[in-house]
């Protein structure tokens, strides 16, 4: 079946969302594209709030927002993003709520504000010192749940158009201008062909390369995927965010907003241990430092009963603040642990959580080809798979929140104005048979007879990845996660699967999907091997200092006939000159 | 397929008050039913009970009480009745000419016994004429 | 489909899906509300033929006299008093809902109110004819119907059919 | 990591291929603590690729996996294999047309939802920054907020059962959480909706709903204050 419509957005998380309901209010025809009904989207499970400097509890700016989220991600950050990032969160906050998104409150019914891990301000008795500072707006811990909510109900009421359970196959790019996608109907099975003046890509992260994750099944980087085989580059690719506090061995999060209300970590022999490791923040330090220092507590031998987790200790912040402010991540807790996290300590160890790199783009969501920032006309992407690059090496807590809803937004808003610009181009001709490479695919894996088990492929590559990809990263291991990679991908040439029905075929898109991780697996684990420095959420062991004389730069890691080529791209420093990272 | 909420004529309050009267009538009936059911089985006996019974309650004394009781116990009992269980058909029956039907045939049912009940409860006399005497 | 296979799949459905409290209340109410008009249309027809004299109303009593009828009307006090307590249990909860928080243990409160009046009150109207033993016995059993009908659900085998929707075919 | 065997009866159904369901009976080595979505992957990924079942987060927040689990609704991802003793059995929900296996039709669900309208109502210009609420009004509605749209609720209720015109215990509670927002103007609408013939007043007072939220929200209850709120409306 053949659709045509201006404008296409492929996820519907709060970037898609927020796109979709930007260009439906400027009047251009748009449709939603999803492989599951819109609220299941993952912006849903983000829990503790979302930052913007409105100073409603004390002095604030959107500058030392600014400067936190470079810091954060030691320097990797494009400045000139990170100041739309800091700026345009205050307005977006505000039109969240004028939405109706509901909101904790101040007594005298303002937003109320909380802490998050590396938002500080100057402390005011000595300025060079940087304590923590009340930036993060919240609905109690189930924020995203409620952006999600919102900006669904408020697509709803300006009537744009769902595509639901229509999984994107393929982009469809003809000389250098996007076209449009393919897409199959899950329900039936059938290809359909959606012929675009703009395509938007905000299918969020892929963290299903790793067996420890707080991520769902269904983040398996199809976006990212179909684009880099497209000829897009994927950006930044080795630097992963490892959580603090995930379940031990289920990785479901526990929210930094537990540590934000005043939760401590403890080791083995019960010492707050973080006090060694970040002395002014403490438990409020970014996320990639107190990964890595869990990790040493438990190699030195400190981990909780002498097994590999340390222990998340909320005990002493009282029922009432644990049912008010944290009812969710502490319900977690006694469903999967069966523990009372009134009275029992909770077993935590990092869990993968957030890609900081994706698809490279500009600061209006267009996507970028290379260095010289050569874009891919129609093509956007936002949210998690895209790479602006705001979060540089690491990510601080809520922005990624901030970052799905500003360059969501921005999306939207150039998606129209572009649309309207092709009215007088004409509408890109599509190529012969676009659905063509799609169809092949799903032919190979359907018909395969090699008796290969993607259940297997999967759980192997998740593990290599868990194991010799994660918190700390060696050359050794690294090599060795490449080779087992490229022997997974040759085994994932003789897949065979058992379901052959049409419609419903999870079991033919689960191997697809499988197909576009082990890609994405495969550029990580190469620019990680690559990259010989420690910076943010990659820590090689062997390279333990940052190295900006040589590595002050972007990944590109692009799809080639001889395999994965790596480039490089400037950073785009404007304020703030790099310095040595220290809490 | 779908209806958006203008597109929906307003039904007015039938409903509301139909769910109201469920709740009045019931606590009603809570006093005047089971008072009913305690009065004849408990204090009477229903192996004692006949013509007489009838005579004495409708007649004797008190029979102007016993009379009234007897309207409102059938007027409430047998509408709240009639009402619940043109609720519960519309639960499971989906088609709307099978709803109105079993509506009306609900309500004329109604009509028919309660008409029967207050005509009996009016103009009982015992020795009024019958056919069969 | 018929509305009355459509009525037969959705009684089958209540009794498959494993409800609590709630949906046992709200069979038995229903079906305690439908057996009680039943018999409201028998006792108003009944009375009406006071009016056609002693001879044939008489006659038409002996369908409440004797141990079968007893029995009957032992139901019939089951089905009004659960009626009314349940009834009275859900407006109370209609007009104070923040009771509904409690709507587990206000169910069993009913129901504890309900076994002290029944059984007693069984026994005494079976005692006539079956005894106070008997009376007892014959009580109990009929109070155990609904329990017995909850265990069966967790003891029976799950029955292998499609939904109404699907059979229904309508939504 | 020690694994134990266990059991687990599927029902089974493929419209391109069945005519009617049949049991799928599987065992599996788990955890006792593995959810029960664990155990249904088990299947998926080693035994029979051909099962069909939608989930996403695992941790009962996208509300994708409600399915009955021995006999009554709950998330796969959010019970655990230990809580069941013996077999466990696991059929899709009631109420809606079942497409294959344990996926049922969502889009009459979601109609219902966005029947309501499910959306906030505020016509007059904002201020610059927040409009204002005080935390006690926010109270007020914090309960229906957490609904994930998941029908646990709406596929339990007897009622919607047999009647295809009730909206549902979901599209109510989506309705709840406007209703008594203190910023929201487009009450009157929505209680004008929810006063239909299909709206709370088919609502028996059954509790299921609320038995099979899986978030915890006092559906009946929120179902209540709406009826309460058109009747004192009335009066």
């Amino acid at each position: 079946m053949i659709h045509t419509i201006d404008a296409l957005v492929v996820g519907a998380g709060g970037a898609g969302l927020y796109a979709a309901l930007e260009l439906s209010k400027r009047g251009v025809p748009v449709a939603v594209l999803s492989k599951m009904y819109p609220t299941r989207s993952h912006t849903g499970t983000a829990q503790g709030g979302i930052c913007a400097a409105l100073g409603n509890l004390e002095e604030d700016h959107w500058e030392w927002h600014m400067f936190d989220t470079i810091k954060g991600g030691d320097y990797l950050v494009d400045q000139d993003a990170a100041e739309i990032l800091a700026r345009e969160a205050i307005t977006t906050i505000y039109e969240l709520e004028h939405m109706g998104l509901p909101f904790n409150r101040t007594p005298d019914g303002r937003l109320d504000q909380r802490f998050f891990g590396g938002h500080t301000r100057p402390d005011p008795q000595d300025p060079a010192k940087r304590i923590p500072v009340h930036r993060a707006c919240y609905a109690a811990d189930r924020t995203g749940h409620m952006i999600l909510q919102t900006l669904y109900q408020q697509c709803i009421k300006h009537a744009v158009n769902f595509y639901n359970e229509f999984h994107v196959l393929d982009l469809i790019v003809k000389d250098g201008v996007c076209a449009g996608v393919v897409a199959v109907e899950v329900r039936t099975g059938e290809l359909h062909r959606f012929h675009a003046k703009a395509v938007l890509f905000a299918t969020g992260g892929f963290g299903k390369i790793f067996s420890v994750t707080s991520n769902a099944h269904s983040l398996t980087g199809d976006g990212v995927a179909i684009a880099y085989r497209r000829g897009v580059p994927m950006m930044d690719m080795e630097f992963f965010q490892f959580h603090p506090t995930g379940i031990y061995q289920k990785g479901i999060l526990l929210s930094e907003a537990a540590r934000s209300e005043g939760a401590y970590l403890v080791n083995g022999k019960g010492e707050r241990f973080m006090e060694r490791y970040a002395p002014q923040l403490k438990e409020l330090a970014p996320r990639d430092m107190i990964s890595r220092s869990i990790v040493q507590e438990i190699r030195a031998g400190r981990g909780g009963d002498g097994k590999d987790y340390v222990f998340l200790d909320v005990r002493h912040l009282g029922k009432a603040v644990i049912d008010a402010k944290l009812p969710d991540i502490m319900d977690f807790v006694r469903v999967y642990m069966s523990r009372d996290p009134l009275t029992d300590l909770i077993p935590i160890e990092p869990t993968a959580h957030y890609a900081m790199g994706g698809i490279p783009t500009d600061n209006d969501a267009r996507v970028i080809l290379d260095s010289q920032r050569t874009p891919l006309h129609g093509f956007y992407a936002a949210g998690e798979c895209a790479c602006v690059s705001v979060h540089g090496a690491n990510r601080l807590g809520t922005n990624s929140l901030v970052d799905i809803l500003v360059f969501g937004r921005r999306a939207g808003i150039d998606m129209a104005r572009y649309c309207a610009d092709r009215d007088g181009v004409g509408w890109t001709e599509l190529p012969a048979h676009p659905e063509d490479d799609t169809r092949g695919a799903i032919t190979r894996i359907v018909n395969g007879q090699g008796g290969e088990n993607a259940g297997n492929i999967r759980k192997q590559m998740q593990t290599e990845m868990t194991q010799k990809c994660g918190v700390f990263r060696g050359k050794d291991d690294l090599r060795s996660a490449r080779d087992t990679i490229s022997e997974l991908k040759e085994r994932y040439d003789r897949l065979s699967i058992q379901d052959k029905s049409k419609g419903f075929n999870t079991d033919l898109l689960e191997a697809m999907e499988l197909g576009w991780l082990l890609d994405i697996a495969e550029t990580t684990v190469l620019g990680a091997l690559a990259r010989e420095e420690s910076r943010g959420g990659h820590a090689r062991e062997d390279f333990p200092k940052r190295d900006d004389a040589h590595w002050l730069k972007h990944t590109l890691a692009y799809h080639t006939e001889d395999g994965v080529v790596l480039q490089y791209k400037p950073v785009t420093i404007t304020t703030y000159e790099p310095q040595e990272r220290k809490y | 397929m779908m209806r958006t909420a203008r597109q929906r004529p307003p039904t007015g309050s039938f409903q509301v008050m139909s769910w109201l009267f469920m709740r009045v009538t019931g606590l009603l009936l809570l006093v005047i039913a089971v008072f009913h059911m305690f009065w004849m089985h408990f204090i009477i006996g229903v192996e004692k009970i006949d013509f007489n019974t009838i005579v004495s309650r409708w007649t004797g004394p008190h029979g102007a009480f016993w009379r009234l009781f007897d309207v409102m116990l059938l007027t409430f009992a047998f509408t709240h009745g009639i009402n619940g269980a043109t609720n519960v058909a519309d639960d499971y029956i989906t088609s709307r000419g099978w709803r109105v039907v079993t509506r009306t045939a609900l309500w004329i049912l109604w009509f028919a016994l309660v008409m029967m009940g207050l005509w009996i409860i009016y103009t009982f006399r015992p020795d009024m004429p019958t056919p069969f005497k | 489909m018929s509305a009355l296979g459509r009525f037969s799949a959705v009684i089958a459905e209540s009794v498959v899906y494993r409800g609590r409290e709630g949906q046992w209340a709200y069979l038995v109410h229903r079906v305690a509300g439908l057996g009680v008009l039943l018999f409201l249309g028998l006792h108003i027809f009944d009375i009406y033929l006071v009016g056609f004299g002693p001879e044939v109303f008489n006659a038409t009593l002996f369908l409440y006299k004797g141990p079968a009828a007893r029995v009957l009307e032992v139901l019939l006090a089951f089905g009004l008093l659960f009626h009314a307590l349940n009834g009275l249990r859900i407006i109370i909860q209609d007009f104070v809902p923040r009771l509904m928080r409690y709507h587990r243990r206000l169910f069993w409160v009913q129901a504890v109110i309900f076994s002290i009046l029944f059984i007693p009150a069984g026994t005494f109207m079976l005692k006539e004819f079956f005894g106070i033993a008997g009376g007892l016995l014959i009580t109990l059993a009929l109070w155990a119907l609904v329990p017995l009908a909850v265990i069966g659900q967790y003891v029976a085998p799950t029955p292998l059919t499609l939904n109404v929707a699907e059979v229904g075919g309508e939504r | 990591m020690v694994l134990h065997a266990r059991h687990l009866k599927i029902k089974r159904f493929n419209p391109e291929k069945d005519t009617k369901p049949w049991w799928g009976e599987y065992d599996v080595e788990v955890q006792p603590t593995d959810r029960v979505l664990d155990a249904l992957h088990e299947v998926k990924w080693h035994h029979d690729g051909s099962l069909t079942l939608r989930r996403s987060c695992a941790h009962g927040i996208c509300g994708s996996d409600a399915m009955r689990i021995n006999g009554h609704n709950a998330l796969a991802c959010k019970v655990l294999v230990k809580e069941y003793k013996g077999t466990i059995t696991i059929e899709p929900l009631l109420g809606f047309k079942v497409l294959k296996d344990l996926i049922v039709d969502m889009d009459p669900f979601f109609a219902k939802y966005r029947s309501v309208m499910p959306y906030f109502v505020n016509d007059e210009a904002p201020p610059e920054r927040e409009r204002l609420q005080l935390p006690e009004q926010r109270d007020r509605f914090d309960d229906t907020t957490k609904c994930i749209l998941c029908a646990a609720c709406t596929t339990s209720c007897p009622v919607f059962w047999s009647d295809t015109e009730y909206v549902g215990p979901a599209a109510i509670v989506q309705a709840h959480r406007f209703i008594f927002d203190s910023r929201d103007q487009g009450k009157e609408q929505r209680l004008e909706i929810l006063n239909e013939k299909s709206g709370v007043w088919k609502c028996r007072t059954i509790f299921n709903c609320t038995e099979a939220c899986p978030r915890g929200i006092e559906v009946t209850r929120a179902i209540g204050e709406v009826k309460q709120e058109l009747l004192l409306r009335r009066f």
